[in-house]
């Protein structure tokens, strides 16, 4: 293709290596001035790679760049930043500890004389901004105080505030809630109604068509084609991406729930600043039953899983696994009473990142025969019983037993945490955001893994922030508002629409 | 009373300069995200350098003024080593504790003639109210100018991070380096800088021993101040006034052991001397309580890895 | 004239390298490259105290006699037989070991090496346990204390005069009592009531603790501090010197520290033993077996005679005190126990 | 080339090579200084290889700090900064030594008591710096520095008191010899070892002239056990999830605070024996008044980081240390270099040891060039 000023980006035969690694093979990206360009690929396909090479953070080991039409060396995102280029990072890059417009003016800083901060004119343009582009937040709240989505919309404001003509969004979806993947979405045109030119990795195929123009697939590295998203379906972008074909509805029988496995009664708890967050909460979870808690981000997901997992202490009520209390108890009670939990947060909670995979998938059975006989541990126990999860959960690299687990992709230490998890065989199964971020070859198996393991009549609770996620997969769906069980329905007999209505805190009629 | 309470605010100052300057070493080296060990070490050199420079240029103030220098020359070593080579940061501080003594020390000899002390410097650093003073409690406060050049230096680093946009950059190095990198702040740089700075501070901490406390390098100057000064970091929580106080308290416990020393009180002269090193602790699990550090601090940083 | 003095300086110079040449095939044969070897307690040699002024006495040795010399430090006590026996390798005539700690190691090497000749500064032995071949060097460091204690009672003003001790131990208790008794004589002396302030620093290094405590004694109302405690004391004279008042120097001469402050000194001149008991033994003299004890009659210990700040009255009176311990009709104590007993008689 | 690659990559050769660049760079030190480095390093190199006994008392010297730095490794590996060695040292060679004092049964009993308690005592200080961390969250690294001082003060004060002062000295009274880990402690002494060994000269050398004693074994031994500990038991591993991810750790239900106490529990303990084993094992068999610190934990420290906080690691970075310490003073004796050069030589080592990351950085590169230059 021509190197043409119609154009905001074009990058051509990017060559990128990590070690001896080759992340980026001669991949090429086009992209039209005044569109949203999607670029779509699995897991570790070399997607944020792409995007770092063009903010100046990895320097290619080949190719060329061009912005409108002339060559550009971009060496540092300083660079980046004065040929207008904003990027909104996959991982959020704010401090968490400073304010909001501490964070959007980092770097950039409103002074009035000898460098001295003038906080006044700052917290008036991030106001302006915050007006102009409809991305309403608190200029003056701790980032590690607000939601994931606030901390996004700061991420925007940050690029838009240096003036970036050009924004590259790092998958900035995985962690929204519905709403506020709608509302992302109505910004981005307003964007470009400005005359902005936007970059957006997801995995969400929904999203690429609710958002996008033309999108761009790669695969290991590799360019694959770019295409025009109003000429493709999702099962054709899937399957271009995979490279073959996915299934994209979930497929599954009906339960048939048996006794009563965890049960919650009147629980109350509060939050780290003492509000209520939990607040009379109620809820069975038979074996062989999925029941999946749709609700909005911060209405008491995190602090009812805290309370189950023993993390924090309850005000009151009870929680019972197989009719035996848990609550107020340790966390080693919990695991010890058969509940398995894949936390939302596997870097934090799930993994010790500087484990090896093998050290990790014991975690919680470390110390039980056959991997640990007399208080020393049996590794070549530990090893072949990891091999067989590997394989089984088809966890790449395949000879990965002895790495890290810091040196896996996000989607295989996602496998690494459910293979563990499940390998335990819980009679309670507690799924947060078990596909956060992962691309759809493996949310398909994420489901397909739920599903068979209650099929095998293990309980499961799954608590999601996605609602196609909540509707497809379970088979009861509770609503959670305001740490309340807002309504309850088998599957089937709710549509989207009523459990959307529940979660912003509305009314079911009669 | 008035001549206790003097005599007591009095030592406690005396005592805590040197300190408070090694303090602020390691709050600026920690808050850009490079783990300080070696204040001991960068001290040690700053109090020859400041003794000798004194000595033989004739002036206090030059010498206090090439101890900073010094300082900062001598912590080029470890900025090299953290930032420049990503070194493991606690190592090369502890290599510096080591190199630095015996750098001064074998200085010393070359400039005193074989010996390992200097000669005294002929005017020390004046004193606020000038002259050994009449009135006891007017002596008792005739402070070191370096008490005050110390609250000074706190102060304007206070005001230098939490209201400037270098602090600002400083603090979200220390914090989350990949977020300063991305915006086209240089995390290098800044932690360069932070480095010498810090190398500076702690070597106007050795020179405030043997400028103004005392009036020589003697090789026993700087015994263990680098490291009470690291603790007094962490007591204060990273912060300039939190470190400032932290010094504070420890001078202050120094001065009651002596003033109940003082008093005859029938407590071995060798519980009194733990007595600083025990209050530091009752004042931290009573009123302190959780330090954090900053999340970067003595992790070096490479581009692209999380 | 300056060349002349250049010239001259030159060929002395060629005199000395040709005298201690011909000495090579004399008799002082035996003295040229005597090896003495000298091992530091724990303070190591730059102690600014014993350790150090021994080996000041060993490099003076070396410049007068040519003796071969050098030093091993020790870090810790475990080090001090290692030491001794590197020494013993080296083929030393004499090792020194500095400082009474080294008392027991001293003697388990004599006993291993008979051949060879040890001394030891600031200790002696029992009769009974002392080897043949080891000199026991001892100061009787309560005589210039006495003297700078009895300086001390003519001069104060107010009545109250203060010592800064390092760490506890028998030396220092030597300069500690000397001092009080010297004080109480002169209290005696003047018919008035003068009080010590005595406080420890459980430090020999921290020159702060020296200067907090002097401060906090002078407050109190003391005008004059005597102190034996290396490094901390650089402290106490410093306190006097911000003060204006007085502080009295130990060891060496420390009026160099505060020429206006310092009022005198309690001498111990380490380096005048070991370079007279290492004369000694480079004579051949036989010196083993004897403890050799130093004191005002050897002019090992003192004041220095420097005494602007006292004037001569209280210099003259010192002088006499100084003659009357000479002649033992005054005899400082050297521990608490000997200053009770003291103080009786006064 | 990917021979070169893969050796380069490995740790132990990037700490030779960076104990090789701190020779380099003290040769060059001690040649600006004015001392010939190769007379030097030959001075180095006879005071800790020249004589049987040299090689003896090095080991002996770096017995203590092979232990203390198992202590800061061990720490280290779970998580936490034993800058508090020092300290456990010092309260554990005080226990020792009391106990060793008051009791004095026969030696199979004398010497696994006397050896406990100061592993007990070294326990007992690294344990409050562990609970005070789990349970106030009071950084180890301020406790330890403050807990380092009050423990030299006390010691003082049990070297000054009067059941334990030793008249007429400035040490306590040595522990009772039923105590001694030395090598044959009585019989080397008597009229028949000593009639015997003037017959083995060697044998005479090793054994009547330096304190060779059973502590090298023990640190041998005790290096292995953490090793086992750490990498082999269920108890390390929770140790070591816990210093790794203290989150995920508690997560998986395995108790934090626990877990830290623990860890300086067993840290102390290590320090402690250290310290039992200088008691017991070398003279003066005594704890005396300490003016200053004496560093046997500081200078496990350096030792630990040398090693890569590898417990077998740390047996041969013990060795090279006391190597360095005890052979630096020839360089002293022989070159007549001061003390201070020879610190400053030992610092520049443990400096480039600090930079030993680079070297396998630099493999990465080569083996990059190479692989492209393959394509
Ligand atoms: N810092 C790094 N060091 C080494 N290898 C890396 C690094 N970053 C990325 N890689 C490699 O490059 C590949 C592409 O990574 P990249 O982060 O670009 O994937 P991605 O397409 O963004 O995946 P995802 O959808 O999970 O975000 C990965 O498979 C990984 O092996
Ligand atoms: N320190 C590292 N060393 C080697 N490879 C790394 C390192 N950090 C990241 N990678 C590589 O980067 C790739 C992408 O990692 P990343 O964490 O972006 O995965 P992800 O799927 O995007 O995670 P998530 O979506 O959960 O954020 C991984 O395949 C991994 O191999
Ligand atoms: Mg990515
Ligand atoms: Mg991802």
């Amino acid at each position: 293709m021509e190197v043409s000023s119609e154009y905001a980006v074009q990058m051509r035969g990017i060559t990128k290596y990590f070690g001896t690694f080759c992340a980026l093979d001669h991949v090429d990206l086009n992209v039209k001035k005044g569109t949203i360009h999607s670029l779509l690929g699995e897991n570790g396909a070399g997607k944020s790679t792409l995007m770092n090479v063009l903010y100046g953070l990895y320097q290619a080991d080949e190719g060329e760049i061009y912005l409108n039409g002339k060559k550009a060396d971009i060496t540092s995102p300083n660079v980046a930043i004065s040929h207008g280029i904003g990027m909104v990072h996959q991982h959020f890059m704010l401090v968490d500890n400073f304010t909001v417009t501490q964070n959007i003016i980092l770097g950039n800083e409103t002074t009035s004389h000898f460098g001295v901060l003038n906080m006044k004119k700052a917290r008036k343009d991030v106001k302006n901004l915050v007006k102009k582009y409809g991305l309403e937040v608190d200029p003056d709240a701790k980032v590690e105080d607000i939601s994931v989505g606030m901390q996004q919309r700061v991420e925007i404001l940050k690029a838009l505030y240096r003036g970036a003509d050009l924004l590259i969004l790092d998958e900035p979806t995985a962690v929204l809630t519905p709403q506020e993947i709608d509302d992302l979405i109505k910004i981005l045109h307003n964007l470009i109604a400005d005359g902005k030119t936007i970059i957006i990795i997801t995995h969400k195929l929904k999203e690429i068509k609710a958002s996008s123009s033309t999108c761009t697939i790669i695969r290991r590295g590799k360019y694959i084609d770019t295409v025009n998203v109003a000429d493709c379906d999702e099962e054709d972008l899937a399957s271009k991406m995979v490279g073959h074909a996915v299934q994209l509805v979930v497929q599954k029988t009906p339960a048939k729930p048996g006794k009563t496995v965890f049960e919650i009664d009147n629980l109350h708890v509060k939050d780290e600043r003492g509000l209520p967050a939990v607040n009379d909460l109620s809820l069975k979870v038979h074996a062989g039953e999925i029941v999946g808690l749709a609700g909005i981000d911060g209405n008491g997901q995190k602090e009812l899983v805290e309370a189950i997992t023993n993390l924090c202490k309850t005000e009151s009520g009870t929680i019972r696994i197989n009719g035996t209390e848990i609550q107020n108890t340790t966390p080693y009670n919990t695991v010890h009473h058969k509940v398995a939990t894949i936390h939302e947060d596997r870097q934090r909670r799930g993994l010790v990142m500087d484990f090896s995979v093998k050290e990790n998938m014991v975690l919680e059975k470390y110390n039980q025969e056959p991997f640990c006989h007399r208080g020393l541990l049996n590794r070549g126990e530990i090893a072949s019983y990891t091999k067989d999860l590997i394989k089984d959960y088809d966890i790449r690299p395949a000879d990965c037993v002895d790495e890290p687990a810091r040196g896996l992709s996000g989607g295989n230490q996602q496998k690494v945490i459910i293979a563990r998890e499940v390998a335990n065989e819980p009679d309670l199964l507690i799924a947060v955001q078990p596909t956060r971020g992962l691309d759809v070859g493996a949310i398909e198996y994420v489901h397909k893994t739920l599903i068979r393991e209650r099929d095998h009549g293990c309980a499961i609770l799954l608590v999601s922030l996605e609602l196609d996620e909540i509707m497809s997969v379970s088979d009861t769906i509770s609503v959670l508002y305001k740490g309340q069980i807002a309504g309850s329905f088998k599957q089937g007999e709710v549509d989207e629409k009523t459990i959307g209505l529940l979660m912003a805190g509305g009314k079911l009629n009669g | 009373m008035l001549n206790n309470i003097s005599l007591l605010v009095g030592i406690t100052l005396m005592y805590s300069a040197p300190l408070i300057f090694g303090a602020l070493a390691g709050v600026i080296s920690e808050r850009s995200g490079v783990v300080n060990l070696g204040i001991e070490g960068m001290m040690t050199v700053g109090a020859f350098v400041g003794a000798a420079v004194g000595y033989f240029s004739g002036n206090a103030w030059i010498g206090f003024l090439a101890a900073g220098i010094a300082g900062a020359a001598f912590a080029l070593l470890h900025a090299i080593a953290a930032v420049t080579f990503k070194a493991d940061q606690t190592i090369s501080g502890i290599a510096l504790n080591l190199i630095g003594p015996g750098l001064a020390l074998f200085l010393c000899r070359l400039c005193f003639s074989g010996a390992t002390m200097s000669q005294p410097v002929p005017h020390k650093l004046p004193k606020i109210l000038g002259d050994a003073q009449e009135n006891t409690v007017a002596q008792n406060l005739n402070l070191d100018i370096t008490v005050v050049l110390a609250l000074a230096t706190m102060l304007i680093m206070w005001f230098v991070l939490y209201r400037t946009k270098w602090g600002l950059r400083i603090r979200s190095v220390g914090e989350h380096p990949a977020a300063a990198d991305t915006l086209g702040i240089s995390v290098d740089r800044t932690r360069y800088i932070c480095v010498l700075v810090s190398g500076m501070l702690a070597g106007l901490g050795g020179a405030s021993m043997t400028l103004a406390v005392i009036q020589q390098f003697t090789p026993t100057a700087i015994s263990g101040h680098g490291f009470i000064a690291l603790a007094a970091v962490i007591f204060g929580k990273w912060t300039p006034q939190g470190a400032y106080g932290a010094c504070l308290l420890f001078g202050f416990a120094e001065a009651l052991s002596v003033f109940l020393g003082l008093k005859n009180v029938p407590i071995p002269t060798e519980v009194l001397a733990m007595l600083p090193y025990i209050l530091s602790i009752v004042v931290l699990v009573l009123f302190v309580g959780r330090s954090v550090a900053p999340k970067a601090d003595g992790l070096p940083y490479e581009k692209g890895t999380r | 004239a300056g060349c002349g003095g250049a010239a001259s300086s030159g060929s002395s110079a060629a005199a000395g390298g040709a005298a201690s040449a011909a000495s090579t095939s004399g008799a002082a044969g035996s003295a040229k490259g005597y090896k003495i070897r000298m091992v530091t307690d724990t303070g190591g040699v730059n102690d600014q105290s014993f350790n150090q002024s021994s080996w000041e006495g060993l490099q003076n040795l070396k410049k007068e006699a040519s003796a071969d010399i050098n030093y091993m430090e020790s870090k810790q006590e475990s080090d001090y037989a290692t030491n001794l026996d590197k020494a013993a390798d080296d083929d030393a005539k004499l090792i020194w070991g500095i400082g009474f700690a080294m008392a027991k190691a001293i003697s388990t090497a004599a006993k291993a090496n008979p051949d060879i000749n040890y001394a030891i500064a600031d200790n002696g032995y029992d009769a009974s346990s002392m080897p043949k071949n080891v000199t026991g060097v001892m100061f009787r460091a309560q005589e210039p204390s006495f003297i700078v204690g009895y300086i001390a009672g003519k001069t104060t003003k107010t009545g109250k005069v203060g010592f800064v001790g390092g760490i506890n131990s028998n030396i220092i208790d030597q300069f500690e009592y000397g001092y009080k008794a010297g004080v109480a004589y002169a209290a005696k002396e003047l018919n008035k009531k003068i009080t010590v302030n005595a406080q420890y620093a459980e430090s020999f290094s921290d020159s702060s603790k020296g200067k907090a405590i002097a401060n906090s004694m002078y407050s109190s109302g003391c005008d004059i501090v005597f102190h034996a405690a290396g490094g901390v004391g650089v402290g106490v004279i410093n306190a006097a010197k911000d003060s204006g008042k007085y502080a009295i120097g130990v060891d060496r001469d420390q009026a160099y520290l505060a020429p206006n402050n310092v009022l005198t000194s309690a001498l111990k001149l380490v380096h005048s033993a070991v370079e007279d008991v290492s004369k000694k033994s480079m004579k051949g003299e036989a010196i083993g077996g004897k403890t050799y004890t130093y004191g005002l009659t050897e002019d090992a210990v003192g004041i220095p005679t420097e005494h602007k700040l006292m004037g001569d009255a209280t210099y003259n009176a010192a002088m006499k005190v100084e003659s009357d311990i000479k002649s033992g009709k005054i005899v400082p104590p050297a521990n608490k126990a000997e200053y009770e007993k003291f103080q009786k008689t006064l | 080339m990917d021979r070169t690659v893969k050796i380069l990559k490995k740790p132990i050769t990037s700490t030779i090579i960076a104990i090789l660049c701190g020779f380099l760079v003290a040769a060059i030190v001690l040649a600006v200084t004015g001392y010939n480095p190769g007379a030097s390093f030959g001075a180095l190199f006879n005071g800790i290889l020249g004589r049987p006994k040299y090689i003896s008392n090095v080991i002996i010297k770096a017995t203590p700090i092979t232990l203390t730095a198992l202590s800061v490794a061990f720490a280290y590996k779970v998580g936490l900064f034993n800058i508090g060695s020092e300290g456990q040292y010092i309260v554990g060679a005080m226990t020792a030594n009391i106990v060793g004092y008051l009791c004095n049964f026969p030696p199979v009993i004398q010497i696994p008591l006397v050896v406990i308690s100061g592993m007990v005592a070294g326990a007992l200080w690294g344990g409050i710096v562990g609970f005070l961390k789990a349970k106030f969250g009071i950084h180890e690294v301020l406790t330890s520095i403050m807990l380092n001082w009050i423990a030299l003060y006390l010691s003082n004060l049990a070297v000054q008191s009067s059941v334990f002062h030793q008249p007429n000295t400035t040490a306590a009274y040595p522990v009772n010899p039923s105590s001694y880990t030395m090598l044959l402690p009585n019989w080397k002494t008597s009229d028949a070892g000593i009639a015997f060994l003037s017959q083995h000269k060697l044998l005479k050398e090793v054994l009547l002239k330096t304190d060779v004693n059973f502590g090298f074994l023990v640190a041998i031994a005790a290096a292995i056990l953490v090793w086992l500990l750490l990498y082999r038991s269920s108890r390390g591993y929770e140790l070591r999830a816990v210093g790794l991810n203290r989150d995920a750790a508690e997560f998986a239900g395995i108790s934090v605070t626990k877990n830290i106490v623990l860890t300086m529990l067993i840290a102390g303990a290590l320090s402690g024996l250290a310290a039992s084993m200088a008691i017991t094992g070398t003279n003066p068999h005594r704890i005396s008044i300490l003016s200053a610190f004496e560093n046997n934990g500081f200078n496990g420290l350096s030792v630990a980081f040398i090693a890569g906080s590898s417990p077998i690691g740390c047996i041969f970075a013990g060795l090279l240390f006391g190597g360095l310490l005890y052979g630096g003073q020839s360089i002293q004796a022989n070159i007549g270099a001061p003390s201070e050069i020879i610190n400053i030589m030992i610092g520049t080592i443990v400096f480039f040891v600090a930079l030993t990351k680079v070297v396998p950085a630099l493999a990465v590169r080569l083996e990059k060039r190479g692989m492209r230059n393959a394509k």
